[in-house]
């Protein structure tokens, strides 16, 4: 956070206009307060999305390394800051899924073919919906339960 | 009055003349229940100190002169109740933006960018008069009337974080603007649009934090508008190495 | 390099939506399985044994949907990274920024490819 | 010495006419420049607020004809016939292209433009975009005339005197607020299109910047202003602001009614007949303003007073989203109510001004090189009472005439010497400089201001009798002397707002006066102007126009002959 302060010449039009001009200033609540502080968070949130992405690929090169690899790695998630930083990860993603389906249903246009967009409500509960699903089914299948 | 209030309003001032850098100056006033900002700021202005310079015009949310930051939120402050306030409020110039004195900010930037997205009708042919009107269903109309209700007021400029760190990023209301003729049944000029679009400061500059949704006063939805702008470019970009582009 | 990103933006930005959606959908349940249940004994450990993991990820659609997994996310998470660099006035180094998240995420989604086919 | 620009064409306005007159000019000619002067940011200007429809024939069942006499039969036959058939003739055009600009209309289910029934029409012709047809019609305009790069914008530019050479009008002065420095902006003619001047009275429709400054600017160089006293008041404003509640409400069915909870439009005589609340203006607000004195007025204690209600929710929530989402929006945050579920409290507020430069129908002024469009234009469309949705197409059809004709009209003039326009837009910068920060008496702008609009609203209201318009004359003439001893104390050149507002009301001190003036010499009843004293139309001697110049010694009233054609005047009744 070492340069709050924005680049000076935000919204400057290209000639300088006819009389001297303040400075402007950052948008007044940014970072840290308001619907920034969620934006922020969100933004963060992709990059423990990354995290977990590279630890993943970890755990299937040691699945290609072999047993003993995989084992070790496991093992290793056993540790409690590992189990903490996973936990933490899981609460936060979770909310920036629900916070990134909450914001999918505008980025989408009005029709879609000859069909109309469905009501924001239905778009986000659909995603809710398979969110949980495909959670519990990928869970279940991890875990054995199913496969 | 029996039940006259008094607020402390707190202004930025800016006098290119005299001051080096924007002060605030605090002015005590009598308030009634039903005013908006707008009112306060008027009511220094006749009464307590004329040399307070703000823009305002038609004192009904639709000429988008009035935007101000409110407390360190970007309002139309002639819709903006003061009511929703404690006894200090604070009113500066729209952040993001060179301060030209007091409260009135630059617009002629913002006037560039609104202009880059060329935000007129581009005709296939021109067609003459004399032929009447087009036909637009009403599902057409939708697909970008809402994009089109924008009253140019820059709150959201003041609210992205894009617009502070990068100059040329055109910004939400410019594109959403672009975004609307592109939309439009009637224009065929969504392929220049599109260039312009995926340029520096297009379309994907923006990182979707929202905040110009937020703050639009007029339920114009910015952010949704780039991100369609986003997937059409992506589209019309995939389309482009199919058919090199010059058809259509 | 900023230059050859404006160009790529249109690939970046399709692989970063997909990546949220992907890293929403199954990356939550990796972490509660792998990450949360299992080293607290809340499974069986046959579980994650090597022997069920392997059978997942190497039936084929194990293989994209690890590939799936591992890939996008990096590229949603670059990109982010690189949006945050720029909110806090990171213009100048725009093209450094986005060269080492976006390499990152180039290696690791080769790598994963790597991983997913060896298997 | 001042900044000097030229141009072929001088537009003062970005409002809805001066944005098309801008526009007509480089289609008629591509190589013509042109400067368009505003004193706000065009998108800014007032036409944005109007939010119920313009009007054009669109219907099989409609005819030009008709179109014709209700505008005729609206003007209480004080309308030039001859301007009224072009404009029915060309209102049609000029929205077809309005509509191939990109102005977002409403739409029938065929996907042709949807109209609604309006007052004083006979049947639906205006033309809308739910209810903010001003708004897009002004954006549609502003960002057509982006695409033309020999239209030059002066935005925030406020012209304060034009320049008059031998007869002829060669340019304006005006102050660049940014700086505060004058500049000349000369051209071959010049078009006024700078609106209405709704803020010479207290409770009004109209913006801040609606000042009347272009009929200001033109009667202080002897141009006279024709038909001033006759000014609309909008049956339906928000008590205390005036907000304008549109009256396409009422053309979707939506209710008057009294403290009784009576619709009285239909249940008593006010001359409407069957139209009931879709009768002309004028009318209507005379209805109100006699339900009020009869004591069936809604009180609330404070200084709103008595008004009547709009009732829209029989029409339900549906209608309104859809129809009316504006009127919802501000009756929510300026009233407090929500039309759904409660009536809205309405008064009747003035709202246009009918009256104006006196132009003919090419929009020519009775000065060399000098033409007029839109609101601050008289053409005589709108006689004594303009029709609902017949302004917006005023400004797009005259705005369009006036431009095409001053631009022919500009290669053919005389060189005017140059310098002597020149130093008249200095003379003007210095006196402006030396008005900055000026002592002289112990007057504020807002106390005159205030003085004026309350001798305004006593004397030129919706019901005026001879002794307190002669009275209006009276005190309009000693308010001079306040307005002389107002002290300034605001000395920056920046963007001094002060500098403006005191330009501004001494506009708004000229327009007032003649307004008065035209209302004190029609003994008559006609229209919006309705006298007391003489209660009826007096054709024999009053069907004429009223004209007011400013003399050295003050004003003279004239009067004009009205342009008769197949109408012939008959007692106006619905
Ligand atoms: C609330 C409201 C609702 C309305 N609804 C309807 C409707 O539904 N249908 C309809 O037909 N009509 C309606 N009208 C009337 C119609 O909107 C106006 O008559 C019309 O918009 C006037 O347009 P204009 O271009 O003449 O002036 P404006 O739009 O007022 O523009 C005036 C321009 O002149 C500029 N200007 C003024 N003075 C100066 C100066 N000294 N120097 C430089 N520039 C100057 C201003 O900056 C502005 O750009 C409505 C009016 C109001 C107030
Ligand atoms: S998009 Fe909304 S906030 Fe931005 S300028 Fe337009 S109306 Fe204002
Ligand atoms: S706030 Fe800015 S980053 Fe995008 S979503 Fe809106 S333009
Ligand atoms: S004064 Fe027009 S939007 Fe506020």
């Amino acid at each position: 956070m070492s340069e709050l302060r924005p680049r000076l010449d935000a919204m400057r039009p290209s000639k300088p206009g006819s009389t001297r001009t303040a400075d402007p200033r950052p948008p007044d609540q940014f970072p840290g307060k308001g619907n920034y502080f969620g934006y922020i968070a969100f933004g963060l949130g992709s990059s423990v999305m990354l995290l977990v992405s590279m630890n993943l690929l970890r755990s299937i090169w040691a699945l290609m390394e072999g047993e003993a690899a995989f084992r070790a790695l496991m093992d290793s998630f056993g540790h409690p800051l590992y189990v903490l930083f996973h936990t933490i990860a899981f609460a936060w993603l979770v909310w920036v899924a629900l916070r990134f389906f909450s914001l999918f249903p505008k980025t989408q246009p009005f029709r879609m073919g000859p069909f109309q967009r469905p009501a924001d409500g239905v778009l986000v509960g659909g995603l809710y919906a398979i969110f949980a699903g495909a959670t519990v089914v990928v869970s279940a299948i991890l875990a054995g339960a199913i496969f | 009055m029996a039940n006259q209030q008094t607020k402390t309003i707190v202004v930025t001032r800016f006098d290119p003349d005299v001051d080096e850098v924007p002060k605030t100056q605090e002015y005590e006033i009598p308030v009634e229940a039903d005013w908006k900002v707008l009112d306060a700021l008027n009511y220094i202005k006749d009464h307590v100190d004329p040399t307070l310079s703000h823009r305002w015009s038609c004192r009904m949310a639709v000429c988008g002169s009035c935007g101000m930051n409110v407390n360190g939120v970007p309002k139309l402050t002639c819709k903006q109740a003061l009511s929703d306030y404690g006894d200090r409020v604070e009113v500066q110039p729209l952040a993001n933006f060179p301060v030209v004195r007091d409260l009135v900010v630059e617009v002629d930037g913002f006037m560039e960018k609104f202009k880059k997205v060329k935000p007129w009708i581009i005709e296939a042919k021109e067609a003459a008069v004399t032929e009447g009107t087009n036909r637009q269903s009403h599902a057409e109309l939708m697909d970008f009337k809402q994009f089109s209700m924008c009253i140019n007021c820059m709150l959201c400029y003041s609210a992205c974080p894009v617009v502070s760190n990068e100059p040329d990023f055109l910004g939400p209301a410019a594109i959403a603007l672009g975004h609307r003729y592109n939309q439009d049944t009637r224009d065929h000029g969504s392929a220049e649009r599109n260039e312009i679009f995926r340029d520096d400061g297009g379309v994907f500059s923006c990182s979707y934090a929202n905040e110009c949704a937020e703050v639009c006063p007029k339920s114009v939805d910015p952010s949704g508008g780039i991100q369609q702008a986003k997937l059409n470019n992506v589209l019309d970009w995939a389309q482009g190495f199919v058919v090199r582009r010059g058809e259509n | 390099m900023r230059t050859l990103m404006l160009k790529l933006e249109p690939i970046i930005w399709g692989l970063f939506g997909g990546g949220m959606f992907v890293g929403s959908l199954l990356l939550p349940a990796w972490l509660l399985v792998v990450g949360i249940l299992a080293p607290a004994g809340l499974i069986s450990s046959s579980a994650v044994s090597y022997d069920h993991v392997y059978a997942l990820a190497s039936h084929p659609i194990g293989r994209l949907a690890f590939l799936a997994a591992i890939a996008l996310p990096l590229w949603a998470g670059a990109h982010q990274l690189r949006h945050i660099f720029l909110d806090f006035g990171g213009l100048h180094r725009d093209g450094l920024v986005g060269g080492i998240v976006y390499g990152l995420a180039l290696v690791g989604s080769l790598l994963g490819i790597v991983a997913v086919v060896s298997l | 010495m001042v900044d000097v620009v030229r141009h072929d064409v001088v537009i003062v306005g970005g409002g809805g006419a001066g944005l098309r007159a801008a526009i007509a000019v480089v289609e008629a000619d591509p190589t013509a420049s042109v400067a368009l002067v505003s004193k706000v940011y065009p998108m800014r200007s007032h036409t944005v607020s109007a939010e119920g429809g313009a009007a054009a024939v669109a219907r099989a069942d409609d005819s030009l004809e008709m179109h014709g006499y209700d505008t005729v039969k609206g003007s209480d036959f004080l309308g030039d016939q001859d301007v009224i058939q072009y404009f029915v003739e060309e209102a049609p055009k000029e929205l077809s292209q309005l509509e191939r600009w990109g102005c977002p209309f409403s739409r029938n289910e065929d996907g042709t433009v949807s109209t609604r029934a309006f007052g004083g029409m006979t049947t639906k012709r205006t033309w809308y975009a739910t209810d903010k047809i001003g708004f897009h019609m002004l954006h549609a305009l502003f960002q057509t005339s982006m695409k033309y790069d020999n239209i030059v914008r002066l935005d925030e530019h406020f012209v304060t005197k034009l320049l008059v050479e031998d007869g002829q009008c060669g340019g304006v002065a005006a102050l660049d607020v940014r700086t505060g420095e004058m500049k000349a902006i000369l051209g071959r003619s010049v078009i006024l299109c700078t609106g209405g001047g709704g803020k010479v009275w207290p409770f009004t429709t109209n913006g801040n910047i609606k000042t009347g400054d272009g009929m200001a600017l033109a009667y202080r160089e002897g141009v006279p202003l024709k038909d001033m006293e006759f000014v609309q008041y909008h049956p339906t404003g928000l008590p205390g602001t005036g907000i304008l509640i549109t009256e396409a409400t009422r053309g979707e069915g939506g209710y008057l009614i009294n403290s009784e909870g009576e619709r009285f439009l239909t249940t008593r005589d006010y001359g409407v007949g069957t139209k009931a609340e879709l009768g002309p203006r004028d009318m209507i607000s005379r209805a109100i303003m006699l339900e009020v004195r009869a004591g069936r007025g809604i009180k609330v204690p404070g200084k709103v007073g008595e008004y009547a209600h709009l009732d829209l929710r029989h029409l339900g929530e549906e209608i309104i989203d859809s129809r009316l989402p504006f009127v919802r929006e501000l009756s929510r945050t300026y009233a407090n109510v929500d039309p759904v579920h409660e009536p809205i409290p309405i008064r009747p507020v003035l709202h246009y001004m009918m009256g104006g430069v006196d132009v003919d129908i090419d929009g020519k002024a009775n000065l060399d090189g000098l033409y007029a469009a839109g609101e601050t234009a008289c053409v005589s469309l709108n006689g004594a009472n303009r029709l609902g949705s017949n302004s917006l197409t005023e400004c797009l059809v005259f705005g369009a005439r006036a431009g095409q004709h001053a631009i022919a009209q500009s290669k053919d003039t005389s060189e005017i010497a140059e310098s002597k326009l020149v130093a008249q837009a200095d003379a003007e910068g210095g006196r402006i400089a030396d008005l900055r920060g000026k002592k002289a008496g112990s007057e504020t702008i807002s106390g005159v201001r205030e003085t004026l609009n309350d001798i305004m609203e006593e004397g030129t209201g919706v019901y005026r009798d001879q002794t307190r318009m002669a009275k209006a004359v009276t005190d309009l003439a000693a308010l001079r002397a306040r307005y002389d001893a107002i002290s300034l104390s605001d000395t920056s050149k920046v963007f001094n707002t002060e500098i403006l507002a005191m330009m501004e009301l001494r506009n708004l001190l000229d327009v007032a006066e003649t307004v008065a003036t035209g209302a004190v010499n029609r003994k008559e009843s006609r229209g919006a102007h309705a006298c007391e004293d003489f209660p009826d139309r007096d054709d024999e001697n009053y069907l004429h126009h009223s004209l007011v110049y400013r003399e050295e010694s003050g004003t003279r009233f004239d009067t004009k002959p009205v342009t008769l054609g197949k109408w012939e005047p008959v007692l106006r009744s619905y």
